[in-house]
């Protein structure tokens, strides 16, 4: 431990004393509760910043104290974690930006933000987390903080998607339990990147670790919605748009996906993984679930439904390139995990905004809504073809790595794949576009809040304007020095470097 | 400060305190006070000593064992002071207010009556974690259990006293099948003390039926299935913060005794076969424990029901910490699970009694919109539900993590899966009620108002028991730095 | 008076310990079983004299004697303890057994409330 | 001979004694039964050579918890007698 | 049955019990009578948890409520009060002997007692005791004496020795007696009060005949 790494702890701290903070509001106390939000979220964006800078600098950073006996509770800055808490900070404050504005007047909202806080402090401790232990430790965390905020509503279909969301997760986390203790027993503690003990596994423990990897991907998967594993994600669409926004590009399925890049990078080693034989499964389970997850989003008439299916199918985006050997595929995995957090984050605060404004749940109810609301309907524009995978958009950058990955992997079924899910991308957004610009809109909305000057609250209409941004930005500067894409080059040198 | 004193303050200030409490009955809650400050001390101390110098030995009278009787203290009796005494504290802070809510007649004769009943408790839990004595362990014993029946007969109804008199009868048939027990092994050993006898370990038939006969009349003490029957009604039906000393604490006595009969005085006896019999017999009361929790409709009765699950996983210490392999992961596990469960059932319990008296029921199914009334209350339910299912950073994870890492290192997949089933119907059970305490039902429907104090001494046990995982070294450390010689199993699978 | 054959004060103990735990389990009158605790109890306290006088030397060992004069007093408060109990058990129910209903745990209260508050 | 038929005699008659103060259908009959029980143990205290537990027997033993036992019986019968319906079947 | 019969028989038949040594320290003792000596020295702090468990029990019937007096015949009420008048002075003295012989005889703290509390139920059955029943707070003083008084010396005995219940040498003899008679008060009391079945019924009842109505 370091006085560095005390920046570790701080980014954890800012969002997590003012979650307890928060609870302990006075439920009618605003002004003090948005204030404090924006506060955390601040804060937590300028020490990563600092984080930044230090490790730009040279800092290295880490921090661990006594846990378990003879396991610390360990944080710590790669490569990996950076890229992840960058990328959840970012979307944190523009989100908590818009749920502030998307809550307005609702009840429960110390609950609320409390745990909504309480949640990212989750997601960056996963972030950060060094060691399998701290991984575990943050991973239940999420599950446990995100409950109240998906049941928030407290109707009966809160509720029961609630319970199908604990139910889905809680068993995830199990057999992520049950993998890691058995990581433990074989290897002893373990740091991430430290890859040692596997190695002087791989020749007499094979099988074993075949077995482990499996449970790691299946303990997991449940929060990265692998098919058979995704059930619960379109139930818990029950949740507020900024809840959905959050588990989707941010928190619960993001950190599933980046936890499958943990295990294969930082606890197996890609390379072992390859030798393991196990990477090629997974890949396979990852193009099921692309295709799986377009199909059925094609069917749903629900817009923020078709939105989930389409998460389904994003994320395993990541997954393959994680799941096939080489560096191309890799920048194109990693690359997608903050392309999809910024595109996907951007189509949920749209469909907030369409349903918060106009009362609008369905594509079918979305005639002209792009002429009432034309700003939002701009911001959802450029997330839909961002994700179909038009240059010069974000989309577009991930896909075409993943593509040359693929081919200079000689596994050119997933060229197909790749190809297949943009055509199924293109015909379930495009219709809606279509829907939006060019049908004429109908007398009157299903349920219409006035929202004075602007088109719809002021903080509802940033956030998706400034993420719709960043949408552009990774994708027009992917070849700049300070765009994601450089970062994942960066992440990927080492991976397969020296 | 010598042992002796500490002593003095653990056991024979709370018994003073006592007998001072029965003869002045309106000072019952200062006197209290008084013996709950110097019990803290005391348990300082000791645990100071033990840290530095390893176990701590009083001869009483100066005679020494096997005339005299032997005080002892070592990691495991300070653990187990440390958790009686934090758990005791709180329950004697909430009740300070929750006795005092009733202002009737028959509110004034209970508040009377739990203190000196209280302090004798205390004062039972005490001397018992440190005797190092069979016979004086039962008359421990039946201390601790009169003052547990007569606390759980405090509520007064009739359903209450009707569980208390069961409890009771069972009570003292299990405490006569211990003291047989002592008979035997004291006609063959000719001593009655703990660390002689495993010097001894004689291999004749009469201990084995002496133990046979102990672990009979202790595990039914410490409701085992399948010797659990009486243990829901009672601890449902008792004063909240009574029902909080029986389900953290009282259990957990007889539970100690038994370990020290296992691994210390009658240790060669501790073959693979009995501990999974004894591991056998806690999965399945983690199992029946579990599922009828889930199936009960009142909040005290299901959290009593999830009581004789916990327990069950106390008992698969037994297999874990008797294998050579994985000896003190299990250990140490097992023990900071036991002190994790008392703080989250305390905390569980005494949210359990403000719901009951907020609200004038605790049936679940209409405990909607409790959340609002009272949302420390609440709050603190989650926060100990977290420990009870074991996650992560709660002092259950804690536990259950080294339980489940001793099951790997002996490659038990069986006790393994078992854990983790547990866990799962542990989540199931606990969800119902929060999911109830989330739905936005339509009425607040806060009858009357609880004391701030007894929403916070909750909420705090539920912060120790969520959050003491962060600092689970730290007991292991405890357990090993005052190990007694007499337990070389401690010595394998010691935590790297 | 020579002294006694052991062996059958052993059997005795055995016997009446034995008689006792039975009826605690069979009968359901409360007295009967406060009773049944006292035989069980003075099945356990032969036990114990009998091994003291079977002890060598010429007086037997006064630690069990000890032991027992200790249980015997804890065996008369139980007693004293449990008749009192019982008897506002019968107060409150009406009844001088305890319903076996009971006996599953979880039954009671399911409709009652319990009057802890 | 004689005191060991008198060790045979004594302890039949407690073991007997025992049963019967458990089973005998006449509750006030088995509290007698449970006394003379408890002055039989005594007796065989006395032949046990334990005199202290002898007294404490004849004293607490069979005496005092003679004495609860009595009084406690009165006490049930009474309040099976007031309590309505009566209910003397609880006596046997 | 069967089992326990078996390791019963097993048992050796000169078990190595602790005869020996306690006649060999019976010396330091302070007392004559090696079971006196076991009680109140080599195992003084069983017994003081015992006194313990006494007073418990006591508090423990007293929870319940109020107990009752017990009916009693009237017409045996001048047979009875008659036979007290006899009975009671020959009990008392038989208690206080009973102690003071403990020392070295068969008998001490829990014999003497056990008649004081029989005296206790004999006065309650002729229904003298009304009035000493009333002063609830002298009984509750009396009860918690012997826990107190055992309590103290023991904290003294550690202040002066270094030892819990180590006493000084020479000085056993006079505290064990001390500790004896405060016991004997308190189980006597105990003893004798256990036999309402709950704390002392109120003062304001009339009549010892009146059937008393029940507490509930």
């Amino acid at each position: 431990m370091n006085i560095d790494g005390l920046v570790l702890l701080g980014i954890l701290l800012s969002s997590f004393l003012t979650g307890v903070a928060i609870f302990f509001l006075n439920e009618e106390s605003h002004r003090l509760r948005t204030w404090l939000n924006l506060l955390g979220a601040g804060l937590k964006l300028i020490l990563v910043a600092a984080l930044l800078w230090g490790i730009y600098q040279g800092h290295e950073y880490s921090f661990s104290i006594d846990f378990l006996p003879g396991i610390p509770l360990a944080l710590g800055a790669d490569a990996h974690s950076v890229l992840f808490v960058t990328l959840s900070t970012v979307l944190w404050f523009w989100t908590t930006l818009y749920a502030v504005g998307y809550l307005e007047g609702s009840p429960h909202r110390s609950r609320f933000f409390g745990f909504f806080s309480l949640c990212v402090t989750a997601t960056t401790g996963i972030a950060l987390s060094a060691n399998l232990v701290t991984f575990l430790t943050f991973y239940e965390l999420l599950t446990v903080t995100t409950y109240p905020l998906v049941v928030h509503r407290g109707t009966e279909d809160a509720m029961r998607g609630g319970r199908i969301y604990l139910a889905y997760t809680m068993l995830g986390g199990t057999v992520l339990l049950l993998a890691v203790v058995w990581l433990h027993g074989l290897a002893g503690p373990i740091a991430f990147r430290e890859r040692g003990a596997i190695e002087s596994l791989m020749a007499t423990r094979r099988g074993e670790l075949q077995a482990l990897f499996m449970l790691f991907m299946i303990g997991i998967g449940f929060k990265a919605a692998l098919v058979p594993l995704h059930g619960w994600l379109p139930k818990a669409m029950v949740a507020p748009a900024p809840v959905s926004a959050l588990l989707h590009a941010v928190a619960v399925v993001k950190a599933g996906a980046f936890g499958i890049v943990r295990i294969v990078h930082d606890v197996f080693g890609i390379e072992n993984a390859a030798k393991l034989g196990v990477l090629q499964p997974l890949a396979i389970a990852a193009g099921v679930t692309i295709l799986y997850g377009s199909l059925l989003a094609l069917f749903q008439d629900g817009l923020k439904k078709r939105l989930a299916y389409s998460t389904v199918s994003q994320v395993s985006y990541i997954v393959l390139g994680t799941a096939i050997l080489g560096p191309l595929a890799t920048i194109g995995g990693l690359v997608h995990l903050v392309h999809q957090g910024l595109m996907k984050i951007t189509l949920f605060f749209g469909a907030g905004n369409y349903a918060e404004t106009l009362g609008i749940h369905r594509v079918s109810e979305m005639n002209g809504v792009g002429r009432r609301m034309p700003w939002t309907t701009a911001a959802f524009t450029v997330a839909a073809l961002g994700m179909i995978g038009l240059p010069p958009l974000a989309g577009h950058v991930s896909k075409s790595y993943l593509n040359q990955g693929a081919a200079a992997a000689g596994q050119e079924w997933v060229a197909i794949l790749l190809a297949a899910s943009s055509l199924l991308n293109a015909a379930y957004f495009l219709p809606i576009l279509w829907r939006a610009w060019f049908m004429s809109p109908p007398r009157q909305w299903p349920h219409e809040h006035a929202f004075g000057r602007w088109e719809t609250h002021w903080m509802l209409l940033a956030a998706p304007l400034v993420t719709a941004g960043l949408v552009l930005w990774a994708g027009l500067s992917a070849e700049s020095s300070f765009s994601p894409l450089a970062w994942v080059k960066l992440i990927a040198a080492r991976e397969y470097g020296p | 400060m010598t042992f002796a004193w500490a002593i003095v303050l653990l056991v024979l200030l709370p018994l003073a305190a006592a007998a001072l409490s029965f003869a002045f009955p309106r000072r019952g809650g200062w006197l209290a006070a008084g013996a709950a400050v110097g019990i803290g001390v005391g348990t300082a101390q000791l645990i100071r000593a033990v840290l530095a110098d390893g176990a701590q030995i009083h001869q009483v009278g100066g005679w020494g064992a096997p005339l005299g009787i032997d005080l002892r203290a070592d990691g495991l009796a300070v653990w187990m002071l440390l958790v009686a005494g934090i758990n005791g504290a709180a329950v004697a802070l909430y009740s300070s207010r929750y006795f005092g809510m009733e202002r009737s007649e028959e509110g004034r004769h209970r508040e009377r009556y739990f203190w000196p009943l209280f302090l004798f408790l205390w004062t039972a839990l005490n001397a018992l974690f440190l005797s190092a004595d069979i016979f004086n362990l039962y008359v421990t014993l039946e201390m601790l259990g009169f003052a547990a029946v007569m606390l759980a007969a405090l509520a007064g109804g009739r359903d209450a006293l009707a569980a208390a008199m069961r409890y009771l009868l069972v009570s003292l048939s299990a405490s006569l099948f211990y003291l047989l027990g002592v008979a035997l092994v004291y006609g063959q050993c000719g001593t009655v003390d703990l660390r002689l006898l495993a010097a001894q370990a004689p291999a004749q038939p009469a201990p084995w039926v002496a133990l046979a006969l102990m672990t009979g009349g202790l595990a039914t003490k410490t409701a085992l299935l399948p010797m659990h029957f009486w243990l829901p009604p009672a601890h449902a039906s008792a004063p909240a913060p009574v029902s909080a000393l029986l389900s953290a604490l009282v259990v957990k006595g007889s539970f100690y005794i038994l370990l020290r009969l296992w691994f210390e005085a009658f240790q060669v006896r501790m073959t693979p076969a009995v501990a999974q019999a004894l591991g056998a017999l806690g999965a399945a009361a983690i199992l029946w424990g579990s599922i009828s929790a889930l199936r009960q409709a009142r909040l005290k009765l299901l959290i009593a029901h999830s009581t004789v699950a916990q327990i069950g996983y106390l008992f698969l210490l037994f297999p874990r910490a008797a294998s050579p392999k994985a000896g003190f992961l299990g250990w140490s596990g097992g023990l900071i699970l036991l002190g994790a469960h008392a703080c989250a059932k305390t905390a569980m319990f005494l949210t359990a009694g403000n719901i009951l008296h907020a609200v004038g029921h605790d049936r679940i199914k209409d405990l909607e919109g409790v959340t609002r009334g009272l949302p420390v209350s609440m709050f603190a339910f989650g926060l100990s539900a977290l420990s009870l299912v074991g996650l992560p950073p709660s002092g259950g994870f804690a536990g259950k993590w080294l339980l489940l890492s001793a099951g790997v290192a002996q490659g038990q997949w069986w006790w393994i899966a078992m854990v983790l089933f547990g866990s799962l119907l542990a989540a199931a059970y606990v969800v119902r009620v929060l999911t109830h305490a989330f739905t936005s039902g339509s009425k607040p429907a806060i009858l009357n108002p609880i004391p701030p104090v007894m929403e916070w001494t909750a909420l705090v046990l539920a912060i120790v028991a969520a959050g003491f995982g962060l600092a689970a070294f730290w007991p292991a450390e405890l357990l090993r730095a005052g190990a007694p010689q007499a337990m070389p199993f401690l010595a394998g699978g010691a935590a790297p | 008076m020579p002294d006694a054959d052991y062996r059958l004060y052993l059997m005795a103990s055995a016997a009446i310990f034995t008689i006792g735990f039975y009826s605690m389990l069979t009968q359901a009158h409360l007295l009967r079983r406060i009773m049944a605790f006292n035989v069980m109890g003075c099945g356990v306290f032969l036990l114990f004299i009998t091994l003291a006088a079977r002890a060598p030397g010429p007086v037997p060992d006064p630690v069990p004697h000890a032991m027992v004069l200790t249980g015997i007093v804890v065996s008369v408060c139980a007693t004293g303890l449990a008749l009192a109990l019982a008897g506002r058990v019968q107060t409150v129910t009406g009844k001088t057994e305890l319903e076996p209903g009971e006996d599953a745990g979880g039954r009671s209260g399911a409709a009652h409330h319990g009057s802890s508050a | 001979m004689i005191w060991r038929s008198f060790d045979w005699f004594l302890l039949l008659a407690i073991v007997g004694l025992g049963w019967r103060s458990l089973n005998d259908r006449d509750l006030f009959r088995a509290v007698i039964q449970f006394i003379a029980f408890g002055l039989l143990a005594a007796v065989a205290w006395v032949r046990l050579r334990a005199p202290d537990v002898a007294l404490a027997e004849a004293a607490v033993g069979s005496g005092l918890t003679g004495a609860l036992l009595l009084s406690a019986l009165a006490r049930m019968r009474r309040r099976e007698q007031q309590a309505v319906p009566p209910r003397t079947e609880a006596s046997e | 049955m069967g089992a326990l019969s078996w390791a019963a028989l097993s048992l050796p038949a000169k078990p190595p019990g602790l005869a020996k040594a306690s006649l060999d320290r019976l010396g330091e003792s302070g007392v004559a009578h090696p079971v006196t000596a076991v009680l109140l020295n080599y195992r003084g702090y069983d017994t003081l948890l015992e006194v313990g468990v006494l007073l418990l029990a006591l508090a423990g019937a007293w929870s319940l409520g109020r107990g009752e007096q017990p009916a009693e015949n009237p017409q045996s009420r001048p047979l009875l009060l008659s036979l007290l008048r006899v009975l009671l002075p020959m009990l008392l003295l038989a208690a206080g002997h009973l102690l003071w012989i403990g020392a070295f005889a068969p008998g001490g703290a829990f014999q003497g007692g056990a008649l004081l509390g029989g005296a206790l139920v004999l006065l309650i059955l002729g229904g003298l005791a009304r009035r000493a029943l009333k002063r609830e707070r002298c009984l509750r003083a009396g009860l918690a004496l012997g826990v107190l008084v055992f309590a103290g010396i023991a904290a003294v005995t550690m202040a002066l020795t270094g030892g819990l219940l180590q006493y000084p040498p020479g000085a056993g003899g006079a505290l064990i007696l001390v500790i004896e008679t405060a016991a004997m008060v308190s189980i006597g009391l105990a003893l004798g009060l256990l036999y309402l079945g709950g704390q002392p019924p109120e003062g304001a009842r009339r009549s010892l005949l009146a059937t008393p109505p029940d507490h509930a």
